[in-house]
Protein backbone atom coordinates (compact mmCIF):
# COMPACT_ATOMS: atom_id res chain seq x y z
CA UNK A 1 0.00 0.00 0.00
CA UNK A 2 1.42 3.28 -0.86
CA UNK A 3 1.81 5.59 2.04
CA UNK A 4 1.52 9.35 2.35
CA UNK A 5 4.63 11.05 3.26
CA UNK A 6 2.98 13.90 5.12
CA UNK A 7 1.30 11.62 7.10
CA UNK A 8 4.19 10.14 8.90
CA UNK A 9 7.70 11.05 10.91
CA UNK A 10 10.62 9.94 11.93
CA UNK A 11 13.08 11.89 13.69
CA UNK A 12 16.43 11.58 15.75
CA UNK A 13 16.85 14.63 18.12
CA UNK A 14 19.28 15.46 20.43
CA UNK A 15 17.22 17.60 23.10
CA UNK A 16 14.29 16.55 25.18
CA UNK A 17 11.26 15.58 23.59
CA UNK A 18 8.05 17.76 23.43
CA UNK A 19 5.53 14.69 24.09
CA UNK A 20 2.28 17.20 23.57
CA UNK A 21 3.93 19.03 20.74
CA UNK A 22 4.14 15.31 19.10
CA UNK A 23 0.97 14.31 20.41
CA UNK A 24 -0.76 17.24 18.67
CA UNK A 25 0.70 16.90 15.61
CA UNK A 26 -1.29 13.00 15.79
CA UNK A 27 -4.48 14.58 15.82
CA UNK A 28 -6.41 14.00 12.79
CA UNK A 29 -10.55 15.16 12.44
CA UNK A 30 -10.78 11.80 11.05
CA UNK A 31 -9.36 9.61 14.21
CA UNK A 32 -11.06 8.91 17.39
CA UNK A 33 -7.69 7.20 18.78
CA UNK A 34 -4.58 8.55 19.41
CA UNK A 35 -2.12 6.23 20.98
CA UNK A 36 1.09 7.25 22.30
CA UNK A 37 4.73 4.89 24.19
CA UNK A 38 7.00 6.65 25.84
CA UNK A 39 9.96 4.98 26.46
CA UNK A 40 11.97 6.19 29.78
CA UNK A 41 14.91 5.93 31.53
CA UNK A 42 14.65 3.72 34.40
CA UNK A 43 16.87 3.98 37.62
CA UNK A 44 17.86 0.45 37.55
CA UNK A 45 18.60 -2.58 35.08
CA UNK A 46 19.27 -6.20 35.98
CA UNK A 47 19.46 -5.51 39.33
CA UNK A 48 22.23 -2.48 39.15
CA UNK A 49 21.25 1.00 39.78
CA UNK A 50 21.77 3.15 37.11
CA UNK A 51 22.18 6.78 36.76
CA UNK A 52 22.01 7.57 33.01
CA UNK A 53 22.20 6.34 29.83
CA UNK A 54 24.00 7.69 26.30
CA UNK A 55 22.30 6.42 23.02
CA UNK A 56 24.96 5.75 19.88
CA UNK A 57 23.55 5.31 16.82
CA UNK A 58 24.66 4.45 13.21
CA UNK A 59 22.76 7.67 12.44
CA UNK A 60 21.70 7.56 8.68
CA UNK A 61 20.62 3.85 9.03
CA UNK A 62 18.48 4.53 12.79
CA UNK A 63 16.91 7.02 10.63
CA UNK A 64 16.26 5.11 7.89
CA UNK A 65 14.77 2.37 9.83
CA UNK A 66 13.03 4.67 11.97
CA UNK A 67 10.99 6.05 8.67
CA UNK A 68 10.43 2.36 8.00
CA UNK A 69 8.55 1.75 10.98
CA UNK A 70 6.37 4.65 10.78
CA UNK A 71 5.64 3.88 7.52
CA UNK A 72 4.65 0.08 7.90
CA UNK A 73 2.50 1.23 10.53
CA UNK A 74 0.43 3.27 7.83
CA UNK A 75 0.44 0.44 5.35
CA UNK A 76 -1.17 -1.42 8.65
CA UNK A 77 -3.93 1.39 8.81
CA UNK A 78 -2.84 4.01 10.71
CA UNK A 79 -3.60 7.62 9.92
CA UNK A 80 -0.73 9.06 11.09
CA UNK A 81 2.74 7.67 12.43
CA UNK A 82 5.52 9.34 14.36
CA UNK A 83 8.66 8.24 15.61
CA UNK A 84 11.10 10.40 17.50
CA UNK A 85 14.33 9.07 19.34
CA UNK A 86 16.84 11.08 21.62
CA UNK A 87 20.27 10.48 20.91
CA UNK A 88 23.48 11.21 23.50
CA UNK A 89 23.21 11.45 27.32
CA UNK A 90 19.57 11.01 28.81
CA UNK A 91 19.52 11.36 32.63
CA UNK A 92 16.82 8.53 34.61
CA UNK A 93 13.47 9.60 34.07
CA UNK A 94 14.12 10.85 30.39
CA UNK A 95 11.96 9.38 27.47
CA UNK A 96 14.67 8.48 24.67
CA UNK A 97 11.47 6.72 22.25
CA UNK A 98 8.53 8.53 21.16
CA UNK A 99 6.32 6.45 18.92
CA UNK A 100 2.93 7.69 18.71
CA UNK A 101 -0.08 6.93 16.18
CA UNK A 102 -3.64 8.13 14.97
CA UNK A 103 -6.29 5.85 13.45
CA UNK A 104 -10.10 6.39 13.12
CA UNK A 105 -11.12 3.89 15.90
CA UNK A 106 -9.31 2.38 18.37
CA UNK A 107 -9.30 -1.70 18.09
CA UNK A 108 -6.68 -2.07 16.41
CA UNK A 109 -4.36 0.62 18.26
CA UNK A 110 -2.77 -1.18 20.85
CA UNK A 111 -1.21 -4.10 18.69
CA UNK A 112 -0.20 -1.88 16.29
CA UNK A 113 1.96 -0.02 18.83
CA UNK A 114 3.27 -2.78 19.93
CA UNK A 115 4.07 -3.94 17.05
CA UNK A 116 5.87 -0.76 16.01
CA UNK A 117 8.01 -0.86 19.35
CA UNK A 118 8.66 -4.37 18.54
CA UNK A 119 10.25 -3.28 15.40
CA UNK A 120 12.32 -0.41 17.00
CA UNK A 121 13.62 -2.72 19.07
CA UNK A 122 14.61 -5.35 16.74
CA UNK A 123 15.89 -3.13 13.49
CA UNK A 124 16.80 0.17 14.41
CA UNK A 125 20.89 0.60 15.13
CA UNK A 126 20.97 2.46 17.97
CA UNK A 127 22.70 1.23 21.66
CA UNK A 128 22.56 1.84 25.13
CA UNK A 129 25.72 2.49 27.14
CA UNK A 130 24.31 2.43 30.84
CA UNK A 131 26.33 4.56 33.45
CA UNK A 132 25.40 2.66 36.95
CA UNK A 133 26.04 4.63 40.31
CA UNK A 134 29.44 2.36 41.02
CA UNK A 135 30.96 4.23 38.67
CA UNK A 136 30.83 1.56 36.00
CA UNK A 137 29.99 1.17 32.58
CA UNK A 138 28.56 -1.69 30.30
CA UNK A 139 27.30 -1.34 26.56
CA UNK A 140 23.93 -3.11 25.94
CA UNK A 141 23.18 -4.95 23.30
CA UNK A 142 20.56 -7.14 22.11
CA UNK A 143 17.12 -5.96 24.52
CA UNK B 1 39.91 -4.97 -2.97
CA UNK B 2 40.16 -2.63 0.68
CA UNK B 3 36.83 -1.44 2.62
CA UNK B 4 36.26 0.22 5.17
CA UNK B 5 33.39 -1.24 8.14
CA UNK B 6 31.68 1.29 10.45
CA UNK B 7 31.73 0.20 14.12
CA UNK B 8 29.51 1.01 16.81
CA UNK B 9 28.79 0.73 20.41
CA UNK B 10 31.30 -2.55 21.88
CA UNK B 11 32.93 -2.77 18.47
CA UNK B 12 34.27 0.67 19.01
CA UNK B 13 35.31 -0.06 22.38
CA UNK B 14 36.75 -2.97 21.82
CA UNK B 15 39.21 -1.72 18.57
CA UNK B 16 39.42 1.64 20.01
CA UNK B 17 38.47 2.97 16.39
CA UNK B 18 35.41 3.80 14.32
CA UNK B 19 35.57 1.85 11.55
CA UNK B 20 38.34 -1.38 10.56
CA UNK B 21 39.82 -1.80 6.80
CA UNK B 22 39.78 -5.10 5.93
CA UNK B 23 40.90 -6.88 2.45
CA UNK B 24 38.48 -8.91 0.55
CA UNK B 25 38.60 -10.45 -2.77
CA UNK B 26 36.62 -9.86 -5.78
CA UNK B 27 32.48 -10.60 -5.94
CA UNK B 28 33.44 -10.69 -2.36
CA UNK B 29 29.77 -11.55 -0.41
CA UNK B 30 28.44 -10.66 3.24
CA UNK B 31 30.00 -13.89 4.73
CA UNK B 32 33.28 -13.71 2.99
CA UNK B 33 33.14 -10.17 4.33
CA UNK B 34 32.77 -11.50 8.26
CA UNK B 35 35.18 -14.58 7.66
CA UNK B 36 38.10 -11.95 6.17
CA UNK B 37 36.89 -9.64 9.16
CA UNK B 38 37.56 -12.51 11.41
CA UNK B 39 40.71 -13.44 9.94
CA UNK B 40 42.30 -10.51 9.71
CA UNK B 41 41.31 -9.07 13.31
CA UNK B 42 41.83 -12.15 15.20
CA UNK B 43 39.76 -10.58 18.18
CA UNK B 44 37.22 -9.87 16.85
CA UNK B 45 35.72 -13.37 15.82
CA UNK B 46 33.95 -14.44 17.90
CA UNK B 47 32.01 -11.10 18.46
CA UNK B 48 31.46 -10.90 14.40
CA UNK B 49 28.76 -13.97 15.03
CA UNK B 50 26.74 -12.24 16.29
CA UNK B 51 26.69 -8.91 13.99
CA UNK B 52 24.83 -8.03 11.00
CA UNK B 53 25.99 -6.45 8.45
CA UNK B 54 24.56 -3.13 6.43
CA UNK B 55 25.28 -2.20 3.49
CA UNK B 56 24.18 1.68 2.92
CA UNK B 57 21.94 1.68 5.13
CA UNK B 58 20.12 -1.86 5.41
CA UNK B 59 20.73 -5.07 6.27
CA UNK B 60 22.13 -7.54 4.02
CA UNK B 61 21.65 -11.31 3.44
CA UNK B 62 24.67 -13.96 4.01
CA UNK B 63 24.86 -14.27 0.48
CA UNK B 64 24.57 -10.53 -0.58
CA UNK B 65 27.73 -9.28 -2.69
CA UNK B 66 29.53 -6.26 -1.25
CA UNK B 67 28.76 -3.38 -3.92
CA UNK B 68 31.80 -1.30 -4.48
CA UNK B 69 31.87 1.94 -3.25
CA UNK B 70 29.02 1.01 -0.79
CA UNK B 71 28.76 2.21 3.16
CA UNK B 72 29.52 -0.92 5.28
CA UNK B 73 28.47 -1.27 8.57
CA UNK B 74 28.60 -3.87 11.48
CA UNK B 75 25.51 -3.74 13.25
CA UNK B 76 26.10 -5.69 16.96
CA UNK B 77 22.48 -6.62 18.79
CA UNK B 78 20.29 -3.01 19.02
CA UNK B 79 19.39 -2.02 22.19
CA UNK B 80 18.13 1.33 21.74
CA UNK B 81 14.00 1.93 22.42
CA UNK C 1 -3.81 -6.82 45.71
CA UNK C 2 -3.30 -3.65 48.11
CA UNK C 3 -3.58 -0.39 45.47
CA UNK C 4 -1.63 2.33 46.75
CA UNK C 5 -4.04 5.58 45.90
CA UNK C 6 -1.34 7.97 45.65
CA UNK C 7 -0.58 6.01 42.56
CA UNK C 8 -3.66 6.26 40.59
CA UNK C 9 -5.85 8.95 39.75
CA UNK C 10 -9.39 9.43 38.37
CA UNK C 11 -10.73 12.91 37.24
CA UNK C 12 -13.73 14.35 35.47
CA UNK C 13 -13.26 17.59 33.70
CA UNK C 14 -15.15 20.40 32.49
CA UNK C 15 -12.17 21.65 30.24
CA UNK C 16 -9.00 20.60 27.90
CA UNK C 17 -7.25 17.97 28.42
CA UNK C 18 -3.85 18.83 29.32
CA UNK C 19 -2.03 15.82 27.55
CA UNK C 20 1.18 16.87 28.63
CA UNK C 21 0.65 17.70 32.52
CA UNK C 22 -1.20 14.35 32.60
CA UNK C 23 1.50 12.13 30.89
CA UNK C 24 4.44 13.79 33.20
CA UNK C 25 2.30 13.08 36.50
CA UNK C 26 2.75 9.28 35.05
CA UNK C 27 6.47 9.28 34.88
CA UNK C 28 8.14 7.21 37.64
CA UNK C 29 12.02 6.71 38.09
CA UNK C 30 11.32 3.09 38.08
CA UNK C 31 9.54 2.84 34.81
CA UNK C 32 10.53 2.60 31.50
CA UNK C 33 7.27 2.66 29.40
CA UNK C 34 4.43 5.13 29.68
CA UNK C 35 1.51 4.75 27.40
CA UNK C 36 -1.12 6.85 26.66
CA UNK C 37 -4.31 6.91 25.01
CA UNK C 38 -6.49 9.54 24.09
CA UNK C 39 -9.91 9.50 22.51
CA UNK C 40 -11.17 12.34 20.36
CA UNK C 41 -14.19 13.55 19.12
CA UNK C 42 -14.34 12.36 15.68
CA UNK C 43 -15.93 14.34 12.43
CA UNK C 44 -18.38 11.50 11.37
CA UNK C 45 -19.88 8.42 12.67
CA UNK C 46 -21.70 5.91 11.12
CA UNK C 47 -21.46 7.48 7.90
CA UNK C 48 -23.19 10.60 9.54
CA UNK C 49 -21.07 14.33 9.71
CA UNK C 50 -20.56 15.32 13.00
CA UNK C 51 -20.20 18.66 14.78
CA UNK C 52 -19.72 18.39 18.52
CA UNK C 53 -20.52 15.88 20.73
CA UNK C 54 -21.75 16.26 24.59
CA UNK C 55 -20.56 13.99 26.83
CA UNK C 56 -23.57 13.57 29.72
CA UNK C 57 -22.42 11.80 32.90
CA UNK C 58 -23.70 10.28 35.86
CA UNK C 59 -21.22 12.16 37.50
CA UNK C 60 -20.85 10.61 40.99
CA UNK C 61 -20.73 6.88 39.77
CA UNK C 62 -18.65 7.68 36.70
CA UNK C 63 -16.31 8.80 38.77
CA UNK C 64 -16.27 6.33 40.96
CA UNK C 65 -16.19 3.67 37.88
CA UNK C 66 -13.42 5.10 36.54
CA UNK C 67 -11.51 5.21 39.88
CA UNK C 68 -11.98 1.41 39.48
CA UNK C 69 -10.66 1.43 35.90
CA UNK C 70 -7.30 3.39 37.33
CA UNK C 71 -7.38 0.99 40.69
CA UNK C 72 -7.61 -2.43 38.57
CA UNK C 73 -4.96 -1.15 36.15
CA UNK C 74 -2.76 -1.34 38.73
CA UNK C 75 -4.01 -4.63 40.17
CA UNK C 76 -2.77 -5.67 36.87
CA UNK C 77 0.67 -4.68 37.35
CA UNK C 78 0.98 -1.04 36.40
CA UNK C 79 3.12 1.29 38.81
CA UNK C 80 0.61 4.24 38.07
CA UNK C 81 -2.84 4.89 36.16
CA UNK C 82 -4.30 7.91 35.14
CA UNK C 83 -8.12 8.21 33.70
CA UNK C 84 -9.57 11.59 33.07
CA UNK C 85 -12.36 12.17 31.25
CA UNK C 86 -14.21 15.45 30.03
CA UNK C 87 -17.97 16.62 30.20
CA UNK C 88 -19.80 19.24 28.30
CA UNK C 89 -19.30 19.99 24.65
CA UNK C 90 -16.59 19.13 22.42
CA UNK C 91 -15.65 20.18 19.06
CA UNK C 92 -14.15 17.86 16.65
CA UNK C 93 -10.19 17.01 17.87
CA UNK C 94 -10.82 17.38 21.34
CA UNK C 95 -9.89 14.86 23.38
CA UNK C 96 -12.59 13.12 25.75
CA UNK C 97 -10.72 10.69 27.61
CA UNK C 98 -7.26 10.57 28.49
CA UNK C 99 -5.93 6.99 29.83
CA UNK C 100 -2.42 6.74 30.97
CA UNK C 101 -0.11 3.62 32.56
CA UNK C 102 3.30 3.14 33.55
CA UNK C 103 5.22 0.21 33.96
CA UNK C 104 8.50 -1.21 34.55
CA UNK C 105 8.54 -2.65 31.50
CA UNK C 106 6.75 -2.08 28.28
CA UNK C 107 5.64 -5.81 27.30
CA UNK C 108 2.40 -6.19 29.13
CA UNK C 109 1.91 -2.34 28.81
CA UNK C 110 -0.39 -2.31 25.42
CA UNK C 111 -3.15 -5.15 26.67
CA UNK C 112 -3.24 -2.99 29.94
CA UNK C 113 -3.95 -0.18 28.23
CA UNK C 114 -6.46 -2.41 25.62
CA UNK C 115 -7.96 -3.39 28.81
CA UNK C 116 -8.58 -0.30 30.44
CA UNK C 117 -10.18 0.91 27.36
CA UNK C 118 -12.87 -1.41 27.13
CA UNK C 119 -13.67 -1.32 31.05
CA UNK C 120 -14.29 2.49 30.55
CA UNK C 121 -16.21 1.96 27.24
CA UNK C 122 -18.81 -0.61 29.13
CA UNK C 123 -18.47 0.42 32.91
CA UNK C 124 -18.59 4.11 33.03
CA UNK C 125 -22.28 5.70 33.12
CA UNK C 126 -21.34 8.70 30.46
CA UNK C 127 -23.35 9.44 27.22
CA UNK C 128 -22.42 10.70 24.28
CA UNK C 129 -25.11 13.23 22.76
CA UNK C 130 -23.76 13.70 18.86
CA UNK C 131 -24.76 16.78 16.97
CA UNK C 132 -24.92 16.62 12.88
CA UNK C 133 -24.05 19.01 10.25
CA UNK C 134 -27.88 18.81 8.80
CA UNK C 135 -28.98 20.19 12.65
CA UNK C 136 -30.14 17.21 14.34
CA UNK C 137 -28.97 15.51 17.45
CA UNK C 138 -28.90 11.62 18.44
CA UNK C 139 -27.93 10.20 21.95
CA UNK C 140 -25.32 7.35 21.77
CA UNK C 141 -26.27 3.98 23.95
CA UNK C 142 -23.97 1.36 23.25
CA UNK C 143 -20.94 1.53 21.39
CA UNK D 1 -42.39 2.73 49.44
CA UNK D 2 -41.99 5.59 47.00
CA UNK D 3 -38.20 5.75 45.31
CA UNK D 4 -37.03 8.11 43.11
CA UNK D 5 -34.87 6.72 39.87
CA UNK D 6 -32.65 9.03 38.53
CA UNK D 7 -32.64 9.22 34.64
CA UNK D 8 -30.08 9.93 32.17
CA UNK D 9 -29.38 10.01 28.04
CA UNK D 10 -32.18 9.25 26.32
CA UNK D 11 -34.52 8.35 29.40
CA UNK D 12 -34.17 12.23 30.38
CA UNK D 13 -35.46 13.48 26.72
CA UNK D 14 -38.34 10.54 26.79
CA UNK D 15 -39.73 11.61 30.04
CA UNK D 16 -38.82 15.38 29.44
CA UNK D 17 -37.67 14.84 33.53
CA UNK D 18 -34.45 13.95 35.28
CA UNK D 19 -36.13 11.52 37.61
CA UNK D 20 -39.05 9.09 37.74
CA UNK D 21 -41.04 8.25 40.83
CA UNK D 22 -42.12 4.74 41.36
CA UNK D 23 -44.09 3.17 44.06
CA UNK D 24 -42.70 -0.64 44.76
CA UNK D 25 -43.74 -3.29 47.68
CA UNK D 26 -41.45 -3.60 50.29
CA UNK D 27 -38.18 -5.97 49.79
CA UNK D 28 -38.55 -5.13 46.41
CA UNK D 29 -35.28 -6.57 44.31
CA UNK D 30 -33.96 -4.41 40.90
CA UNK D 31 -36.29 -6.99 38.26
CA UNK D 32 -39.27 -5.32 40.55
CA UNK D 33 -37.96 -1.88 40.39
CA UNK D 34 -37.97 -2.60 36.47
CA UNK D 35 -41.22 -4.43 36.68
CA UNK D 36 -42.76 -1.50 38.29
CA UNK D 37 -41.30 1.05 36.15
CA UNK D 38 -42.70 -1.10 32.96
CA UNK D 39 -46.01 -1.21 34.61
CA UNK D 40 -46.19 2.80 35.67
CA UNK D 41 -44.72 4.31 32.93
CA UNK D 42 -45.56 1.91 29.90
CA UNK D 43 -43.67 4.13 27.35
CA UNK D 44 -40.63 3.13 28.90
CA UNK D 45 -41.06 -0.82 28.87
CA UNK D 46 -38.84 -1.35 25.99
CA UNK D 47 -36.58 0.46 26.93
CA UNK D 48 -36.61 -1.10 30.27
CA UNK D 49 -35.26 -4.75 29.04
CA UNK D 50 -31.67 -2.66 27.91
CA UNK D 51 -31.21 -0.71 31.19
CA UNK D 52 -28.90 -1.42 34.07
CA UNK D 53 -30.07 -0.27 37.21
CA UNK D 54 -27.36 1.27 39.93
CA UNK D 55 -27.75 1.48 43.60
CA UNK D 56 -25.55 4.12 45.37
CA UNK D 57 -23.08 4.31 42.08
CA UNK D 58 -22.73 0.23 41.73
CA UNK D 59 -24.40 -1.58 39.04
CA UNK D 60 -26.81 -3.81 40.74
CA UNK D 61 -27.49 -7.43 40.09
CA UNK D 62 -31.46 -8.37 38.96
CA UNK D 63 -31.55 -10.09 42.50
CA UNK D 64 -30.65 -7.44 44.91
CA UNK D 65 -32.96 -5.88 47.11
CA UNK D 66 -33.30 -2.11 46.69
CA UNK D 67 -32.56 -0.44 50.38
CA UNK D 68 -34.21 2.63 51.70
CA UNK D 69 -32.60 5.48 51.39
CA UNK D 70 -30.62 4.45 48.46
CA UNK D 71 -29.74 6.62 45.41
CA UNK D 72 -31.44 4.62 42.53
CA UNK D 73 -30.21 5.43 38.95
CA UNK D 74 -31.39 3.72 35.35
CA UNK D 75 -28.54 3.36 33.32
CA UNK D 76 -28.67 3.13 29.30
CA UNK D 77 -25.71 1.40 27.51
CA UNK D 78 -23.27 3.28 28.23
CA UNK D 79 -21.26 5.33 25.36
CA UNK D 80 -18.23 7.51 27.11
CA UNK D 81 -14.65 6.88 26.06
Amino acid sequence: MASDSTQYHAELVSSTIDVSEQTAWLADPGCGAVLVFCGNVRDSNQGQAVTRIEYQAYESMALSQLREVAKSLLDAGATRALAVHRLGMLEVGETSILLGISLPHRKDGFQLLERGMEQIKTTVPIWKHEHYVDGNVAWIEGS
Amino acid sequence: MKVEVLLFASLRDLTGADRLTVELGENASVTDLLDSIADQHPFLKERVALTRVAIDDRFAAAEDLIPPESELALIPPVSGG
